[in-house]
């Protein structure tokens, strides 16, 4: 958030439309994602009512459970997710590339597509999170048996939502916050949550500002909310339905009033899963920014090593993260939000502008240069070109600080001087201490170093620390409890009744 | 300063209609927004704000399904069942309490009366028997506790009170959101929190009139919720002093709601009555103005819990004021009091108004922000007035877009 | 021309959204008329739920009587119904234990004690009241359907001792207990210290006669305090109370101070 | 006045938080002068080393309560009977100012200064003979002390240490500890629990309630794993002057409970006379921290920007005031490197550095800062920037207790607090609520009540002067 986001939320609410808050889009939007909208049952952790999923717009597949309460049928709808998702998944296994990682450099195989699964909103992530939490530690064999695929399932789901705290991967997205991401809208994030109202604001249907449309968006008459909780007068008609089910007296009338269920569960599912197409749409229309598929590459590949790991082991998560795995999984998320972040601001003008208002960025005009300097250090010296930039608002960053040059990967220089300019603005002396290519002298390699009035953003972001290494799991130490004891499945996890 | 003009006052704006019964709920929401004083004039008065809401054309949209109540009192009922027995089993199991400690009081009835007065007078005699140590029970049922708020005697009825647990009693409530994994939802935890702390602070006031220790009162609780996505009941010990001291706190500066009343124009009315032909007693644009009268303090947050925030919002948006956008644009257009000023002064540098000198220092940074966003943005808008037939040509031309 | 089922369903759907509507805008007129319209739609398709199966039943009043005979104990209306589930194959209506007791009083006022024993009402030991949703069996004497502040915790390890018996005894006669008193036995076991084998977490399949034993012993422990209660209200209630409020309560406490005065 | 139900027992009289550090160490000699009972609890500390059967010692130290004192002789003691230590501290600052204390202390002992390749020691540490620093342990690891960061002891790989001791260990995070562990048989922490928690660049509550939550701080970490170990305290502040330790103790640390080491008497600030004539609120409120330790300077309410441009003046204005009227602390000039600036964001200190710059040279050593990079300094005297002034809400940022408790912890002698008036309804329109997390204790005390005491301490007469 920024100064920035205020300025075009102001726009938003005195123009009626939203306004972008990017030049680009910076998330992955598949050419197949998986549209999955879940309904759940009020009052319950996670008893799925219903869900509309599928990869194609004009062929949903409606899921329902008419009597939410019973076991049988909750593992049935377990069942087909599994038999529509598993597929979809072992779908992008048919291709795969060769890539160069590690530390020695060595070739590795991964696949060239991942799934990219597409939810409403944060409340349907919770859902993927908790059903894969219900599902992933059933037993296939004994007195509560289920299908193999159900805890396959279970597994795959905890996967997604573990990927999708991490920043930049594109493969579980909630809606409303790709949306909210690349749209500022004259609503506080509060009611942005609402996917009917935030489309409104971004594609108003003619005749009428986003913010009319937004405020009929709101009827729940017109817009069911887009789940998983589901509308409370609405399951008034599901209570009484239900109910009626209870008391069918044979499965022929059973199987009328699950018809009616269905009927009614696909007219509060069918609004939403037409939001979420046209919300693609929207976003499809944005170019794709300059880093993202480097990002998606990296889901390709975590992608690839979780089909190993399920190969080759295949048990479940535990039920809580052991010492080591949650501080590796935070130096990773911590990793991956400092990244994110910079990539974003290198990849959009409209994104680094939020820091040059914070003075953690500059744009300047280069006005002069010496490519050939070197400073002394020892006998050799040190290859030192620098340069000297006009920015027009006071420079923040104090001398001695490093920056990154946003247009050119890798070249780095530190701040030698800043001072007010004769005339207007202000200028700022810099040293380039890398990105020179291995040369330890001039001249630096064609077209290194900026030209006279080339414009060009610096800024502090960018530098990566590798965190150090932490222990083994079986190496944790004392002061955090000792090794752990390994996650094995109990009984009890089986057995868990899910009612 | 005898409270009796305003309680006066309070109940000519309400009419003669008999005031909403005092909720733990409604107390806890005292925490929520204390800066309203359109709430707090409305709480005080014991007006039905969703009926209010109605009147006023925004009704509430928020409701609780039936399965979300059915859910919770099939757990409640569950974890009573067979004499209680899973929740002896609980506090057997966790909190050591010995074997022959089974003795209870349903205080649900009081010789088949379901009266809330007679069972608080039960209640009120049973506590004081089991402070002076003259008898035992491990669980109180649903007993009934007073608890002045403003004047009105609320009657508080917390699912359960357990004694002999460290020699203290101590509040129990059973809700039916799910421990996963040992988590809770923490808002949800938090609200049973200060339910608990409310109900905390009326039973030490009640053995505080019955001449015992207040201290007899514990100031955690004990919170019994369903494990995983079973329906097997567990417990947690929740430490809610911090909640005690909030609320205690809000409670004791209820007498500005008094003060706000009085404030108001004589012929100010809240009076949702109807004649007895079903009319209104009074007309909708009566009632609008003497809700006007009230200043609101409306931020988003207010959707999820007021039932007038709808009809606050409109009169925000009307007014264009910055909370409307959420905290975050508020804290950027400090002393700012609406957008539209806010546009202006960010568009408009040289209309030779002079500037506040100190929304200098605010517009200033606005107008920055403001040049570099218009620089640098794409074009607004969408581009998409036929996207489906963009990207799918062969979408069915019948969908419709809205 | 009688519309075609997905005409009818339609329409029912239309209705549906209709009154969804009129209960958002709080007319409860309108939402009463949808209501009308929506059930004679939902009739004419069949939907509805059909409840006149009552004739195919057994009487509520046997089946609960067999419950309480098998319990020993005045018990609750969802324990008597998943115990008549579990031993006796099928639940009982919860609808039609509802109006029981009301129906057993009545009776009992028509034609006396000719068709004991009753389903009546346990009570209270300070005023006789009926305990709050407890029935219990008219040919039990008083001590067994007054609770004092020990009798529900006693009455569940009655409960609890009974079960365990019977299927110790089912088991005993080469049979299996239903997968529901299975069910039921492992919930109980939960509830009662010292009914698994082991310290290490709750047995999946207790010992009836473990459970057994366990129950007793935990009654043993509160039956000296328990007892005195149970004899001292009794002798009581035989002196202050007709036969037919012995049966089934006492009458209700009136109101006599307005709610909101408590000083 | 804040009134609080009668019922309603004040905060601290409760039992303390679960897992908090159990109060000994210098109770039994409660009567005795603050000199005996510093001593004594430092005494008790260098026999734990000693004696204890537990794999660690935990020290809370309140501010300025001789916590570096105790790690320099915590070492000495180990040393003396040749037995290795490595100490970890958490920033390369602390790291350096140990070593020169070391140094200084133990002249004889061979110290190693662990640190990131590339990093330039500084002349408080290279001016030590015996002092060795190194990139790689290899060379050090024989000596008989090894210092350095917590960050960089994560990337060395070596044989265990017997001892170690863990120095600012509150503001140490439980996976930092995870990183170093594996390095040490047994570890004396030593720090503040009053300070500002450690925090992470992510949000998350996946490991909220686990005993290793990464997240958290050391302390509570080893202390939730093992709960055998002894918790010491040192008694004493010798930095807070009389004036100062009972606000700061009542505020911040009810379960904690110190003494300062010094009366009133002990600590004299004195200025020149305003300039005649002029009724400067900046000169009255100085005069008032001079006599009474505290200065309250309350500008006219109104909601304002974070970085409030009168609010920077007022702060740059009264430490201009300050220096300009000659300040003695007990006689001894007060020079500009003295003096500090606090507040609770990075814009903030860097437009009151502006505003300093602005007002001339003889400002240029005044320390300007965050409360987060003012733990564990200490100055002559602190002007602060109220964490709530002209704010329209009071977050859990903002309203943290640690980052209040930096703030008017720092300082010898007086410390002079700038605000807009309006934060006591600003407190009454955000009472505390928090989420609750099963397993969670409160953290007491909590931010809302600790600003609820200052502010009452603050609004005094004595202290408070209008601005403006």
């Amino acid at each position: 958030m920024s100064l920035l986001t205020t300025v075009a939320a102001l726009r938003a609410a005195e123009t009626g439309t939203a306004q972008p808050l990017t030049t680009v889009r910076h998330a992955h939007i598949d050419d197949h994602p998986v549209v999955l909208i879940p309904l759940t049952l009020a009052g319950e952790a996670c008893a799925p009512l219903a869900a509309m999923v599928g990869t194609d717009r004009d062929r949903p597949v409606l899921l329902t459970v008419p009597q939410p309460r019973d076991r049988t049928l909750r593992f049935r709808f377990a069942e087909e997710l599994a038999d529509i998702l598993l597929p979809l998944i072992d779908g992008c296994r048919t291709e795969s590339e060769t890539y160069e990682a590690g530390r020695p450099k060595e070739e590795r195989t991964r696949w060239t597509r991942a799934p990219q699964i597409l939810v409403p909103n944060p409340g349907g992530i919770e859902f993927i999170r908790l059903l894969g939490r219900s599902t992933r530690l059933r037993r296939t064999d004994g007195p509560h048996a289920v299908a193999p695929t159900v805890p396959l399932l279970g597994n795959w789901l905890t996967w997604f939502a573990d990927r999708t705290d991490f920043p930049g991967s594109g493969l579980l997205l909630a809606m409303t916050r790709l949306l909210t991401d690349h749209w500022a809208t004259g609503w506080s994030p509060g009611e942005n949550a609402h996917l009917p109202s935030l489309l409104a604001w971004i594609d108003p249907p003619p005749g009428r500002t986003g913010a009319e449309a937004a405020l009929l968006a709101e009827d729940p008459a017109e817009h069911p909310p887009a789940g998983p909780t589901t509308d409370p007068v609405f399951d008034r008609t599901l209570h009484e339905l239900t109910a009626a089910r209870d008391a069918a007296p044979d499965d022929r009338a059973r199987a009328a009033v699950d018809r009616t269920i269905a009927d009614e569960l696909r007219s509060q599912l069918a609004p939403t899963w037409e939001l979420m197409w046209r919300g693609i749409d929207l976003l499809r229309a944005l170019p794709p920014a300059a880093r993202v598929p480097g990002r998606r590459a990296v889901d390709r590949t975590v992608f690839t090593h979780y089909t190993t790991y399920l190969e080759e082991d295949g048990r479940p998560r535990a039920r809580r993260d052991h010492a080591a795995s949650a501080a590796r999984r935070l130096a990773q998320l911590e990793d991956a939000v400092a990244r994110y972040e910079s990539e974003r601001a290198f990849d959009d003008p409209l994104v680094m502008a939020r820091y040059e208002l914070t003075g953690e960025a500059f744009t300047g005009t280069v006005v002069d240069r010496d490519p050939d300097r070197m400073v002394e250090n020892g006998r050799a010296g040190l290859f030192r070109p620098a340069l000297t930039v006009r920015v027009d608002t006071r420079p923040l960053l104090a001398v001695g600080t490093t920056v990154r040059c946003a247009g050119r990967d890798g070249l780095k220089a530190e701040i030698l001087d800043r001072r007010e300019a004769a005339g207007a603005g202000w200028e700022i002396d810099l040293q380039l201490t890398g990105g020179l290519g291995r040369v330890r002298k001039p001249p630096a390699p064609e077209g290194v170093i900026p030209d006279l009035g080339e414009e060009l953003c610096w800024t502090t972001l960018g530098g990566y620390m590798t965190p150090a290494p932490l222990p083994a799991e079986e190496d944790t130490p004392w002061t955090h409890g000792g090794p752990p004891q390994p996650y094995e499945p109990t009984p009890d996890d089986a057995e868990e009744s899910w009612e | 300063m005898s409270t009796h003009p305003s309680e006066d006052r309070l109940a000519t704006l309400r009419g003669p209609l008999a005031p909403e019964p005092c909720t733990a709920r409604g107390i806890t929401a005292l925490t929520a927004n204390p800066g309203c004083s359109r709430r707090a004039v409305l709480d005080a008065a014991g007006i039905d704000k969703a009926t209010l809401a109605a009147r006023l054309g925004r009704p509430a949209r928020f409701g609780q399904s039936p399965f979300a109540l059915a859910r919770g009192r099939a757990f409640e009922a569950l974890v009573k069942a067979n004499g209680y027995a899973e929740l002896i089993a609980l506090v057997r199991e966790k909190l050591g309490v010995p074997v022959e400690e089974a003795a209870v009081a349903d205080l649900n009835e009081v010789g088949g009366s379901a009266s809330p007065a007679l069972r608080a007078r039960e209640t009120g005699h049973l506590l004081d028997r089991l402070a002076a140590g003259a008898e035992e029970r491990l669980l109180l049922d649903h007993p009934v506790v007073p608890l002045e708020v403003a004047g009105r005697t609320a009657l508080l009825e917390p699912d359960a009170v357990t004694h002999r647990v460290d020699g203290r009693f101590h509040v129990v409530e059973i809700k039916s959101f799910a421990v996963i994994d040992g988590r809770a939802d923490p808002a949800k935890t938090a609200e049973a929190a200060k339910q608990a702390a409310v109900y905390v602070i009326a039973l030490r006031r009640l053995l505080e009139s019955l001449g015992h220790d207040p201290a007899l009162v514990a100031t955690e609780f004990l919170l019994v919720c369903p494990e995983d996505f079973s329906q097997r009941p567990v417990l947690a010990r929740i430490d809610v002093r911090q909640e005690i001291e909030a609320i205690g706190f809000q409670l004791s500066r209820l007498r500005r709601a008094d003060d706000l009343a009085r404030a108001l124009p004589a012929d100010a009315t809240l009076d949702l009555s109807l004649r007895s032909d079903g009319t209104p007693a009074r007309t909708d644009a009566e009632l609008a103005a003497g809700v006007g009268a009230l200043e609101s303090h409306y931020t988003p947050d207010c959707m999820g819990y007021c039932d007038l925030a709808r009809h606050c919002r409109a009169e925000a948006v009307e007014q264009a004021r910055p909370e409307c956008l959420g905290g975050r644009v508020r804290d950027d257009l400090p002393g700012i009091d609406s957008t539209r000023t806010a546009l202006r002064l960010i568009d408009t540098p040289g209309d030779g108004e002079t500037l506040d000198p100190g929304h200098a220092e605010v517009v200033e940074r606005l107008r920055a922000a403001a040049r570099l966003y218009d620089s640098r943005r794409r074009p607004p808008g969408p581009r998409l007035p036929t996207a489906s037939s963009e990207t799918s040509p062969d979408a069915p031309a019948g969908r419709s877009a809205g | 021309m009688t519309p075609s089922p997905e005409e009818q369903r339609a329409r029912a759907a239309e209705l549906r959204a209709a009154l969804r509507e009129a209960i958002r805008d709080r007319d409860r007129a309108l939402a009463a008329r949808v209501r009308r319209r929506l059930r004679a739609v939902e009739t004419a398709a069949g939907e509805g739920s059909d409840r006149s199966d009552a004739g195919r039943r057994p009487p509520a009043r046997d089946q609960v009587r067999r419950a309480l005979v098998l319990l020993g104990a005045p018990a609750a209306p969802k324990l008597l119904s998943t115990v008549h589930r579990a031993f006796f194959d099928e639940p009982i209506v919860p609808s039609r234990i509802a109006s029981l007791r009301r129906d057993e009083e009545r009776s009992f006022a028509a034609r006396g004690a000719a068709r004991a024993p009753y389903v009546c009402a346990a009570l209270t030991h300070d005023r006789f009241a009926p305990v709050r949703g407890l029935l219990a069996l008219s040919d039990w004497p008083l001590e067994r359907r007054i609770l004092g502040p020990l009798g529900p915790r006693v009455d569940h390890l009655t409960h609890v001792r009974n079960l365990a018996l019977r299927v110790r005894d089912i088991r005993a006669a080469g049979g299996t207990e239903s997968p529901a008193a299975a069910d039921l036995l492992r919930r109980f076991a939960l509830t009662v210290p010292g009914s698994h084998r082991t310290d290490d977490g709750p047995d999946p399949a207790p010992d009836p006669d473990l459970l057994a034993r366990a129950a007793e012993a935990e009654a043993r422990l509160h039956a000296a305090v328990d007892d005195r209660h149970r004899h001292t209200a009794a002798a009581r209630a035989r002196a202050q109370l007709p036969l037919d409020r012995q049966l089934f309560g006492a009458a209700p406490l009136q109101v006599i101070r307005p709610v909101t005065d408590l000083s | 006045m804040m009134s609080f139900p009668a019922e309603v027992p004040p905060v601290a009289d409760g039992p303390p938080p679960l897992g908090e550090v159990p109060p000994s160490g210098g109770d039994d000699l409660a009567d005795a002068p603050p000199g005996v009972r510093a001593d004594a609890a430092v005494a008790r500390v260098l026999a734990d080393l000693d004696t204890t059967t537990e794999r660690g010692i935990v020290v809370d130290s309140p501010p300025g309560a001789g916590k570096s004192t105790l790690v320099v002789r915590a070492t000495g003691h180990l040393a003396e009977q040749g037995r290795p230590v490595m100490i970890a501290a958490q920033t390369n600052e602390q790291v350096d100012d140990l070593v020169d204390r070391l140094a200084g202390t133990h002249p004889e002992l061979a110290i190693g200064r662990l640190h990131a390749a590339g990093h330039v020691l500084p002349p408080r540490v290279t001016r030590h003979p015996r002092v060795t620093g190194a990139a790689r342990i290899d060379p050090l690891r024989e000596l008989p002390v090894v210092v350095g960061t917590a960050a960089k002891w994560a990337h060395v790989d070596t044989t265990p240490w017997d001892w170690a001791i863990v120095d600012e260990a509150y503001q140490m995070r439980s996976d930092a500890l995870l990183r170093t562990a594996r390095l040490f048989e047994r570890a004396l922490f030593v720090g503040d629990p009053g300070q500002l928690d450690p925090f992470a660049t992510v949000e998350t509550d996946r490991w909220t309630g686990l005993s290793w939550n990464p997240m958290s701080n050391a302390v509570d970490v080893v202390l939730a794993h093992n709960p055998g170990m002894h918790g010491r305290r040192l008694p004493v502040s010798w930095r807070l002057p009389e004036t100062a330790a009972p606000l700061v103790r009542d505020a911040f640390y009810p379960f904690q409970p110190f003494v300062p080491g010094t009366v009133a008497a002990d600590r004299v600030l004195t200025l020149d006379p305003a300039p005649s004539g002029a009724d400067d609120p900046r000169d009255t409120v100085l005069d008032r921290a001079a006599a009474g330790g505290w200065g309250y300077l309350e500008l006219p309410a109104r909601p304002t920007l974070r970085t409030d441009g009168q609010l920077a003046d007022a702060l740059a204005g009264t430490a201009d005031r300050l220096l300009r009227r000659a300040p003695l602390a007990n006689g001894e000039p007060i020079g500009a490197d003295r003096v500090a600036i606090g507040t609770a964001h990075n814009d903030q200190a860097a437009a009151v550095r502006d505003r300093l710059a602005a007002l001339g040279p003889h400002l240029a050593g005044v320390t300007v800062d965050t409360a987060n990079k003012l733990q564990g300094r200490e100055f002559d005297v602190t002007l602060v920037w109220h964490p709530l002034s002209g704010r329209t809400d009071a977050s859990a940022f903002h309203l943290e207790t640690g980052r209040l408790c930096v703030l008017l912890s720092r300082h010898r002698h007086a410390c002079v607090i700038v605000a807009r008036a309006g934060i006591r309804e600003l407190l009454d329109r955000h009472p505390t609520t928090r989420p609750v997390h099963l397993d969670v204790p409160p953290k007491f005390p909590d931010g809302w009540r600790a600003h609820q005491l200052v502010l009452d301490h603050l609004d005094r007469p004595a202290h408070r002067v209008p601005g403006g």
